[in-house]
């Protein structure tokens, strides 16, 4: 499916998406409340089938964080990107390992380095960062590593 | 822990499997239960090697981040040298010459060769088999070999910069991969004999770790992986980059979804990696190996993601750009990572020996995963 | 039938196992394939890539002058501050101050190879040595000094 | 000439000529004791630099060529190093099986030497149920490992004595089957008379398939009981760490090396007693002048030279296959070797009733 019917049969399923221009693929920004009933319906509408999460990520824009996921459907090869935008001090959205298993391991590693609480999530838990880490998160803007040794 | 894992029972027996240990290839650490020698759950507990590549590349310029990748996945590390010099070539929008995309091919290929090679020897070494391990270093060194020669290191090499490459290729470059080429072919049936075909080898990966191609794409896994459950995955046909869309090459499929399958691929894929290097090497074409760039290197505001395929699978890399010098986030994409949390699905109910055929097949490269 | 299938099955084991055991008796029988190189002891014939990228040096000439002209373009290339350049003012004939450098400390220890200052550098002062042999018991000995005491620029070298 | 038995001959004659009885038997059973200590120490270092090697060149190596001619001192090196190491006892061991049990793991090997017959007539007791002897006391040997194993306190230690533990008793039966088949043949189970039966030929050529099919069961049975690769199960290292031996350190970790060791050599010794013949030296038929150059050759070199031509073959398949998972370890022993070893016996005793056997 080209960029274009894209747009189009996401508008359908959720009008209040809006599109950000520029960039290869359909770009989605949505609210978080509306995402997980938009991505099951991406999942599952035949016509779209993304059932391929190749990227979940999440950026810190200083006033806010955005979810950044990246989606991709082995059936009909199209790619988007869909952006959820949070809140920095409470960043809750919903979790996405239902519908790609993929999340799973990949919203607990934006849970420790981002502080994203995934509501539901199955198993919320440090996974790379030391059991008993307390205190900031380390890919925030915010985190200066005590020992940066670019910056000696 | 006990606590932690919930599922334990009266009667099992919960082992660390790491960070130290022989199967492990690294510090991976798997906190396994186990009931008797049936594996009833598998929590991989990362981080050991975690050197937070992603926060560092923050405050590297576009020119520097690039060495870092190396050390994520070291085996390719051609590879994600590659994917990085592509990501910010896009937001550049620059043209590579074509000798230097022909160059790059080629270390590509060569870089997946050695890569397998080396997990070929470690996974029949998993296995028990510890001799097939120096067979396989016998032709993996004669890849570092033309690696150091031509880019002046065995591993680690950074030779891929935004624009082309580094160097020029040394002038003997071409006489040498063509007597790689030659000794591949008159050893690559020792493969077969002391471990392919082998009864005891087969017994122990058919049927083992069995992976259904809808878990594969669900867990996000790539490479040899998901081509191993029969799903087209391969980012050099389905997206193709540089000149792969020109060049003759099958993607390896097998439907076995087990071990074995996942075995075969890689193994196959080395042929096809081979028969790429033989369609490039007579023809390099002459030119320059780097297109003029700026000394220093600014990225247009804006968000750029690209996808290549690792010998492990798809790795991409998202860089966002506020158009100064430094990259503002960048998230690597890593095969492993995707491909390690298919593990515990794979493992549960059967054997401990078998995990280590199955971690074989996963081909996890730790640096990877923990980046 | 059942016993066909089970002798065939037993055969095709016995096979395969003897065709691996094959090919190891051979390698046991023939030493001319063996390829460990006994390192220390081949250190004469030993010859290294020419583009081995083993440790920065700056290479000086007969009359110990170099050819860097503290220009930092080095220190601003390294990804990780393993070159610092301390750079002194000079007196030239004329009576005009020169920016000439002082010190090109160097950290090995800190060093990746990753070849960017030597690309980076403009009057190509540094280059890629080929040495390997790095270990020392005293880690303060990784950080050199890569010009020679008392070296001056090159003429001609702007 | 001088043989071995010769100078045991001597050896005797002039302690009971200078001592009284009593304590010219006491002198020989301490010559004897020293004799096999000696020889433990031998054959340790000898295998272990033969391992080595073999495993080098199979591996396109050159193996330990540093520490005397030819890298020969090399284990007699490590020997050294292995005996000034710490012997560490961890805390959470029961202290007293855990030091017990390299020890239990020794004595059953020495044991079993005392069967074997090294040349002609040289032989510490020739005892009238020779065979059966071995394969009892053989059977020992786990009990050392399930010792390790559990005084271990570690859960890689514990797995591997109770994979050892399942292993050896199930393969114990098809070496004691294909043992049989040759005592079928002999009808005795003294070594000296199963030897002395294959005077004119050994039970390899002239017990037809069976006894073929007897010795490659028998050789399979004896690797899997001296937990070598491809069944080294209880050590597989890439799942187990060390398995059994894995808190043991020092020389209480090259008891139980040596112990492997030393267990190689004693069932290649009645493997090749059994089917290569002992010590008899090869003949063939009616080549007179063959068989008299053949003669020539002393007893002891025959034996030990079968022997160590059956160690390299066990030595060949470690190097040579990977690791059998524990189940299809145990699916091998009783749906494949079991049965074929019974048939055989079947075959064996109806080729022995009809004397179809040379």
């Amino acid at each position: 499916m080209q960029n274009e019917e894209l747009k189009a049969t996401i508008t359908e399923l959720l009008p209040a998406a809006t599109f950000e221009e520029g960039g290869e693929w359909v770009n989605v920004q949505v609210e978080a409340a509306d995402w997980l009933a938009l991505a099951q319906a991406l999942r599952n509408n035949p016509a779209l089938n993304f059932d391929y999460l190749f990227c979940l990520t999440c950026v810190d824009w200083k006033t806010h964080l955005t979810m950044v996921y990246h989606l991709s459907s082995t059936q009909y090869r199209h790619n988007m990107v869909v952006k959820v935008k949070l809140d920095r001090n409470k960043p809750e959205v919903e979790t996405l390992s239902a519908i790609w298993r993929t999340a799973e391991f990949h919203e607990r590693e934006v849970y420790e380095m981002f502080g994203v609480n995934f509501l539901n999530h199955p198993d919320l838990r440090l996974l790379i960062l030391p059991d008993g880490w307390e205190g900031r998160n380390p890919l925030r803007k915010d985190f200066e590593d005590p020992i940066n040794m670019i910056k000696l | 822990m006990v606590e932690e894992l919930g599922k334990t029972m009266e009667g099992d027996l919960i082992i660390n499997v790491g960070p130290q240990h022989p199967a492990t290839h690294g510090v991976l650490h798997l906190v396994i239960t186990l009931n008797g020698e049936t594996i009833k759950n598998v929590e991989p507990h990362l981080g050991y090697i975690h050197r937070s590549i992603e926060k560092m590349s923050e405050s590297l310029t576009y020119r520097q981040f690039i060495y870092v990748t190396s050390r994520m996945d070291y085996l390719s590390a051609h590879i994600n040298n590659h994917a990085c010099a592509l990501c910010v070539e896009k937001g550049l929008q620059v043209e590579v010459p074509a000798r230097a995309q022909v160059i790059r091919v080629l270390m590509d290929e060569l870089t997946r060769i050695a890569s397998h090679e080396l997990w070929w020897g470690a996974m029949a070494m998993d296995l028990g088999a510890l001799t097939p391990f120096f067979y396989a270093f016998r032709e993996r060194e004669t890849i570092n070999e033309i690696m150091e020669e031509t880019c002046g290191a065995r591993l680690t090499m950074n030779y891929m910069v935004p624009g082309g490459v580094l160097q020029d290729l040394h002038p003997d470059f071409q006489r040498k991969v063509k007597e790689f080429i030659q000794l591949y072919k008159r050893k690559i049936h020792e493969y077969d004999e002391l471990v392919t075909g082998n009864i005891i080898f087969q017994n122990r990966m058919k049927g083992v770790g069995y992976l259904s191609p809808e878990d594969a794409i669900s867990y996000g896994c790539s490479g040899p992986v998901t081509r191993g459950s029969g799903v087209r995955s391969d980012v050099r046909k389905i997206y193709p980059y540089e000149i792969y869309d020109k060049l003759e090459f099958d993607e390896v499929l097998e439907t076995g979804c087990d071990s074995f399958a996942r075995y075969l691929v890689r193994v196959r894929e080395m042929e096809q990696s081979v028969r790429i290097i033989e369609q490039l090497i007579d023809n390099i074409p002459e030119g320059d190996y780097q297109a003029k760039t700026k000394a220093v290197l600014k990225l247009p505001k804006g968000e750029f993601y690209q996808r290549v395929e690792t010998a492990r699978g798809e790795l991409g890399v998202y860089i966002v750009s506020e158009g100064g010098t430094t990259p503002y986030r960048i998230k690597y994409r890593s095969p492993g990572f995707s491909n390690l949390s298919v593990l515990n699905k794979i493992a549960t109910g059967s054997k401990l020996g078998d995990l280590v055929a199955m971690m074989g097949t996963l081909d996890l490269v730790i640096p990877d995963i923990d980046r | 039938m059942f016993l066909k299938d089970y002798i065939k099955e037993v055969y095709g084991a016995v096979k395969s196992l003897v065709v691996g055991m094959r090919r190891t008796g051979y390698y046991f029988t023939h030493h001319k394939e063996i390829i460990t190189e006994q390192y220390p002891d081949n250190r004469a014939t030993l010859k290294l890539a020419d583009r081995f990228k083993g440790e920065v040096v700056m290479p000086h000439d007969e009359n110990n002058e170099h050819r860097c002209t503290g220009c930092t373009a080095c220190e601003l290339a390294c990804p990780n501050g393993t070159i610092k350049v301390v750079t002194k003012f000079d007196i030239t004939p004329e009576g005009k101050k020169k920016k000439a450098i002082d010190k090109l400390v160097y950290h090995l220890e800190l060093c990746t190879m990753c070849n960017l200052c030597v690309t980076a550098c403009p009057s190509d002062a540094i280059k890629m040595a080929q040495t390997f042999e790095h270990s020392v018991y005293d880690r303060s000995k990784l950080t050199k000094i890569l010009n020679n005491p008392g070296s001056k620029i090159m003429e001609g070298v702007e | 000439m001088w043989s071995l038995s010769q100078i045991a001959g001597s050896i005797h004659e002039w302690l009971s000529t200078t001592f009284n009885p009593t304590i010219a038997l006491i002198l020989e059973m301490v010559i004897a004791g020293v004799a096999i200590i000696g020889l433990f120490a031998v054959l340790g270092l000898v295998l272990v630099i033969m391992e080595r090697k073999v495993a080098a060149w199979i591996q396109i190596r050159l193996g330990p060529n540093r520490v005397g001619p030819k890298g020969l001192l090399q284990s007699a090196a490590d020997t050294v190093k292995l005996l000034v190491k710490e012997g560490m006892t961890p805390d959470g061991a029961d202290k007293f099986l855990f030091n017990l049990a390299p020890f239990v793991a020794m004595i059953v090997a020495m044991l079993l030497m005392a069967p074997i017959a090294f040349a002609k007539d040289f032989q510490l007791w020739d005892l009238n149920i020779g065979v059966l002897y071995v394969s009892s006391v053989s059977s020992i040997m786990v009990i050392s490992i399930l010792m390790a194993g559990w005084s271990s306190n570690n859960k890689y230690s514990l797995m591997g004595a109770m994979r050892s533990g399942a292993q050896i008793v199930s393969y114990e039966l098809s070496a004691g089957l294909a043992i049989l088949s040759i005592v079928v043949l002999t009808g005795s189970l003294q070594i000296s008379e199963i030897v002395q039966s294959q005077a004119n030929g050994w039970w390899l050529f002239k017990g037809h398939i069976p006894a073929i099919i007897a010795f490659v069961i028998f050789m399979i049975a004896v690797t899997a009981e001296t937990n070598r690769a491809p069944f080294d199960l209880a050590e597989a290292e890439s799942e187990l760490t060390a398995g059994f031996h894995t808190e043991y350190s020092g020389m209480k970790f090259a008891l139980f090396f040596l112990s492997e060791y030393v267990n190689v050599f004693i069932v290649c010794a009645i493997g090749a007693t059994l089917f290569l013949g002992g010590w008899m030296p090869f003949h063939i038929g009616n080549w007179e002048a063959f068989n008299h150059i053949m003669d020539y050759i002393p007893s002891s070199i025959w034996f030990f030279g079968k022997t160590f031509f059956l160690i390299f073959l066990i030595m060949w398949f470690r190097w040579t296959f990977p690791r059998l998972r524990i189940d299809q370890l145990l699916n091998l022993e009783w749906k494949y070797l079991l049965p074929i070893s019974m048939v055989n016996l079947l075959l064996m005793t109806a080729l022995a009733i009809l004397g179809w056997h040379f």
